[in-house]
């Protein structure tokens, strides 16, 4: 029994650890998607280190256990017990170090990659651009030709009539050439800033390629602010559970060359 | 049955003079309410005298200065120690100040 | 106030005897019978859950009777598939994790184990029982009223829990149905910490002093701290949150909401609050599931391995000091809520602090294998197999205790990944080794041990098949919490879901292996001797199932530490606490 | 054995270990209890503030007469209250059976008219047209759900703890409960007074004009 248990144990571990390391399987990728973000490479830098530390955790004890259990399965009857050589102390001293200086160094340079992308704040030529969130659809509101955001009035928010954010463009100025979107068209290499606000839930602003994500909770302005590297479309997603609509809630994100970029925002202006 | 330990009080004369301290504590608390602070020093100096009134409760009404040492030692950390991780709920208390969507 | 514990004599009628009985065996027992109940429902709802996610077209015959709304022609609804996933989760974290280890095995054997009659206050005891069976029973009414259960998660998140039937199905008297069933669950458990507390420290037989308790002992005790000071806080949440969704106040649901297109009337709350006090509760409530489990296995693993673990003492301060830290973590739900990114530094560190108490007592485990010849039961394989998910498991908690590693990992499945690892399948196989290891003194039957391998080799094999891949979806970036899988990176791996799915089913269906086992050794088992396991501890000195007062008007001296195995006894290779001989040193 | 009440951890050296406390469990359960209860409090009033402080329109509508003068005539009777728990505690331990009875049914009283006291201000309150969810002065709708949640917190451990005084003053007469157990209900009246001690000024002086 102890022979099978060991077996299996190391079975386990070795093909779990092998799907981390094959992880495409024809076009199927169990892996992050690129990284498209200026402060994406940080995170996917934590995350190598992390899965490397923890994964050689990981496969050291779980093979450690499988040993020792294949080898205590036939052991004589009358066997004498032994002792782990030194006992416990050992134990605890690679302990505190092994993981003391890993979750050290983790901690550290973490820090500074959260530091990076959540205690900064945009520089001041950041591209603004409104979200609002809703059961179950973003929107997204550039400020128009006077850069000016419209003020946001929820009693007067109607879908019907296609005004997500509640603007009041009769009484106010700032609102009349906001543009309002549902596919969020940004710059490439230009950093954004988004206000992240929800007219009814919590949701959540999830880009797997920005490696971003950013709960949008009601009554709060939320800022976040990113600078994406590559072009392309992206999925927007909402990750934190907002009603029956949630699986379905959406958008998509394309990141174009600043020409293309000033081009679709000059069409919008002039539908507007 | 009685329990010897907690048999040694100081007697209701002792508890009288308590209590009349307590209730001077709150005359100094009603009578600063109405020097009309800013309301951050006032929340001061009236956490400061709860928790003062507080400590005399506890520690004569409620007889923990009468039981053993050990009993004061296991509780009143616990409950400093969760009252103080608590507190890290305030600076998201402070962020709605800022960042409260406007039309509210 | 203080009742004493055996004034009473032994209970003659029927429902004085089982049902509402004081004895703290019949309580262990029914606490049990109720995880077990709660258990298979859960476990039920996640094959719903999982057939729905592996083919979401599918039809499940009989669905529709269960619910006419959440099910037409059988085939779920989303809002259905939330509301299974909200009570498969409260069901499971409150009803299966906390009552089973913690007040099931503790009720039965932490008076046994310290020498006790019974607890300090038996009648207060059966009152938390039944306490737990009301919020049991207002939890499960949830699913028979108008609208079906709440959808919004175990976790219960304001607005969405909070606004009422506007914001979804199952958000009106379901989601009340909800809050009123937690809150009642507080009280139980407060009741049962206050018991658990009292009996630890005051009803310790002559000798039993507090280094001698077992490693259950101390788990149970430690916990019951943990609960003490942890559902003091969900109580008044929960309550609040009825209040905002009955009676009209708005402390966590801010002003300005427009839900199904109408303006709520609610003002000025916040939403994070409710996130704060839920997880101030939260974390340490894992803690709560996990310390028992970890007790068990510390306590059941040396009687198989026939030798004492290491560092003992160690290993009893790494519970504590788990149970300390547990108080200092909750913010790493919080990482991407909104809340200050400061906080989010100042939790991780913590967070990550626990590895090293976690990390020690796993190496403890290890090591004390090396160089044992082990005993291979049902108990003891799953103690084995316990240490190996609770590696799992707390490996991939290196990761989400980092903010920049969470802003990509959180809400995926890497985290549920995580926590049914962890919380879910760790403690289940420590229930599962405590009632193959304790079900002979409970009931007086051994269990048949060959079912019982059948059902351990395919429990340990089916849980990594269902939660390994977990992993990889979510570093795909699989959101959780979704009912059907839609978007265009996520079409691609719903084979992945299938094999989990499949994997699931055939799980799940081993489990009945081990109900039939159960029902089959209570009553046709062979006959229990007094110490089947060739075991230490107290509850081994005493007849299977032992006596209306343990011992049989018997009071216990213990002379020895818990854990003497491979030493020279008079009885073997192995001395009882029980024993006066005196031992050598290995 | 079974005549021993092993529960009070005295008289029975010889079969058990001692209490790490010496106190009988009742007690320990006791103050376990009050740490409990004080953590929920704490959350309550954690609430409150965290809610005042994102409300820049809080409301500040107490006076001085009526209801901060209330509040100190409240805090005197709860105040007294202890201190005539505290007599009743001595005179029990002391086997003064009738003083003992005649303590805790002054204390129950007291108990009882500070219940009611609050009441009236609670319906002085609601005729103010302060509700749960609404406030009459235009401020923010927190105070309403902040002072009755508190205070009627608050008011339910009274309530609770004069019935609960009742009983064991009834059942102490008549010789079903002893002294520990008049001192162990002692601790949860104490208790209540000292939660008041911190809702007094944080809910009423702290929202003083």
């Amino acid at each position: 029994m102890g022979k099978a248990f060991g077996a299996v144990l190391i079975i386990i571990t070795v093909v779990s650890t092998a799907v981390f390391f094959f992880h495409d399987f024809g076009g199927m990728s169990l892996w992050l998607p690129v990284d498209a973000s200026e402060h994406g490479h940080g995170v996917d830098h934590q995350l190598m280190e992390t899965m490397y530390g923890s994964g050689f955790l990981f496969v050291l004890s779980q093979i450690l256990l499988g040993l020792f259990v294949w080898q205590a399965s036939d052991r004589p009857q009358g066997w004498k017990y032994r002792i782990f050589p030194g006992g416990a102390k050992p134990m605890v001293i690679s302990a505190i170090l092994l993981v003391g200086i890993e979750i050290l160094t983790l901690s550290f340079v973490g820090s500074k990659v959260w530091a990076g992308i959540y205690f900064t704040s945009a520089k001041p030529g950041a591209l603004p651009i409104d979200v609002q969130a809703g059961q179950f659809a973003f929107y997204f509101r550039y400020a128009g030709v006077d850069g000016k955001f419209g003020a946001l009035h929820p009693d007067k928010i109607d879908e019907g009539s296609g005004n997500f954010f509640g603007l009041d463009p009769r009484n106010d100025e700032a609102a009349r050439d906001d543009i309002v979107v549902a596919t969020m068209v940004i710059p490439v290499n230009r950093e954004i800033l988004l206000t992240l606000h929800s007219k009814d839930v919590i949701h959540s602003f999830y880009v797997r390629e920005l490696r971003l994500q950013q709960d949008i909770v009601p009554g709060l302005m939320i800022p976040l602010h990113f600078t994406a590297t590559k072009t392309g479309r992206y999925e927007i997603v909402c990750t934190q559970l907002c009603g029956l609509g949630h699986y379905q809630m959406k958008a998509y994100l394309e990141v174009k060359t600043q020409e293309e970029f000033d081009k679709w925002l000059k069409d919008q202006e002039a539908a507007q | 049955m009685t329990t010897p330990e907690s048999a040694r009080g100081p007697g209701m004369k002792f508890f009288i003079a308590v209590w009349i301290g307590l209730m001077c504590i709150v005359g100094i608390e009603v009578s600063i309410t109405f020097r009309h602070l800013p309301p951050r020093e006032l929340l001061v100096c009236l956490l400061v005298l709860a928790f003062l009134e507080a400590g005399i409760a506890v520690w004569y009404f409620m007889h923990l200065k009468y039981e053993r040492a050990a009993l004061a030692w296991s509780l009143l950390p616990a409950l400093v120690f969760v009252v103080f991780m608590m507190d890290h709920i305030w600076p998201d208390a402070f962020r709605l100040l800022s960042m409260r969507l406007l039309s509210n | 106030m203080s009742e004493a514990a055996h004034q009473h004599g032994e209970p003659t009628g029927f429902i004085r005897k089982y049902i509402f009985s004081v004895d703290h065996k019949v309580i262990g027992l029914q606490y049990i019978g109720l995880g077990i109940v709660a258990v298979v429902i859960g476990m039920i709802l996640s094959w719903l859950m999982r057939l729905h996610l592996g083919w979401s077209t599918l039809a499940i015959p009989g669905l529709e009777k269960l619910s006419p709304t959440g099910a037409p022609a059988n085939v779920m609804t989303p809002e259905y598939y939330l509301s299974l996933m909200t009570m498969h989760g409260t069901l499971m974290v409150f009803f299966v994790l906390t009552n089973v280890p913690f007040a099931g095995f503790g009720n039965y054997f932490l008076p046994i184990q310290v020498g006790a009659p019974d607890m300090a206050f038996p009648r207060m005891n059966m009152m938390s029982f039944w306490v737990t069976f009301t919020a049991f029973l207002v939890l499960i009414a949830a699913f028979f009223v108008p609208g079906g259960p709440p959808l919004s998660g175990w976790t219960a998140y304001a607005p969405l829990s909070a606004v009422g039937e506007s914001s979804g199905p199952g958000e009106g008297l379901g989601q009340t149905l909800w809050g009123l069933s937690i809150a009642i669950f507080c009280v139980a458990q407060l009741l049962g910490a206050l018991n658990f507390i009292a009996t630890t420290l005051d009803l310790r037989t002559k000798g039993m002093s507090l280094a001698r308790m077992p490693f259950s002992t101390w788990a149970w005790f430690i916990t019951s701290v943990i609960g003490l000071l942890a559902f003091a806080v969900l109580l008044p949440a929960c309550i609040l949150l009825v209040l905002d969704r009955v009676a009209g106040t708005s402390f966590f649901v801010p002003g300005g909401l427009v839900i199904n297109d109408r303006m709520q009337p609610h003002t000025g709350g916040s939403p994070l609050l409710w996130q704060h006090l839920f997880w101030f509760f939260g974390h340490p409530e894992v803690y709560i599931a996990i310390l028992p489990a970890i007790g068990i296995v510390s306590h059941i693993l040396p009687a198989f391995l026939r030798k004492p673990l290491l560092g003992p003492r160690v290993l009893i301060g790494c519970l504590a000091a788990i149970g300390f830290l547990s108080y200092m973590v909750w913010g790493h739900h919080m990482f991407v809520s909104g809340m200050n990114p400061f906080s989010a530094i100042l939790f991780s560190v913590p967070t990550l602090v626990i590895t090293i108490p976690a990390t020690i007592a796993t190496l403890l485990w290890i090591g004390s294998v090396y160089g044992a010849r082990i005993r291979f039961s049902c108990a003891s394989l799953f103690c084995l197999g316990f240490i190996s998910v609770f590696i799992s498991g707390g490996i991939s908690g290196f990761f989400l205790a980092q903010p920049s590693i969470d802003t990509y990992l959180h809400a995926t499945y890497f985290v549920v990944a995580h926590f049914h690892f962890v919380m879910g399948v760790a403690a289940i196989f420590a229930m599962f080794a405590g009632i193959y290891f304790w079900l002979p003194k409970m009931v007086g039957r051994m269990m048949n041990e060959t079912l019982g391998k059948i059902h351990f080799w395919l429990t340990f094999v089916g849980v990594y098949c269902i939660f390994m891949p977990m992993h990889y979806l979510g570093l795909a970036g699989n959101v959780r919490r979704y009912a059907a899988f839609t978007d265009d990176f996520l079409a691609p791996l719903v084979p992945v879901h299938q094999f989990i799915t499949i994997a699931a089913l055939i799980t799940g269906a081993a489990q009945f292996i081990f109900l039939y086992n159960l029902v089959w050794s209570r009553f046709r088992g062979p006959k229990a001797t007094e110490n089947p396991w060739q075991a230490t501890s107290l509850e081994w000195s005493t007849t299977s199932p032992p006596p209306f007062d343990n011992f049989g008007g018997r009071q216990l001296v213990v002379h020895q530490e818990p854990y003497l195995y491979g030493v020279e006894g008079s009885a073997g290779d192995y001395v009882m606490q029980t024993s006066p001989e005196t031992v050598e040193a290995h | 054995m079974s005549d021993v009440d092993i529960t009070t951890g005295m008289g029975h050296a010889g079969f058990m270990e001692e209490s790490p406390y010496g106190i009988p469990s009742g007690k320990l359960a006791m103050w376990c209890f009050v740490i409990s209860d004080a953590v929920t409090f704490s959350a309550v009033l954690f609430v409150y503030g965290y809610l005042r402080i994102g409300s820049p329109d809080w409301s500040t509508p107490f006076k001085f007469s009526p209801t901060i003068l209330n509040g100190i005539v409240m805090t005197f009777i709860l105040l007294t209250s202890s201190l005539t728990m505290l007599a009743a505690v001595e005179a029990a331990k002391a086997g003064r059976k009738s003083a003992g009875f005649g303590w805790l049914c002054a204390t129950a009283l007291l108990g009882a008219l500070f219940a009611t006291l609050h009441l009236f201000e609670w319906g002085r309150m609601i005729d103010d047209g302060w509700r749960l969810f609404q406030n009459p002065l235009g401020g923010s709708v927190h105070f309403g759900a902040a002072f009755f949640s508190i205070t009627g917190l608050h008011l339910l451990h009274v309530v609770g703890g004069v019935c609960a005084l009742a009983v064991i003053a009834l059942g102490y007469r008549r010789g079903g409960y002893n002294s520990i157990d008049v001192e162990v209900t002692g601790i949860y009246w104490h208790f209540v007074d000292l939660v008041w001690m911190f809702v007094f000024p944080l809910v009423y002086l702290m929202n003083a004009q």
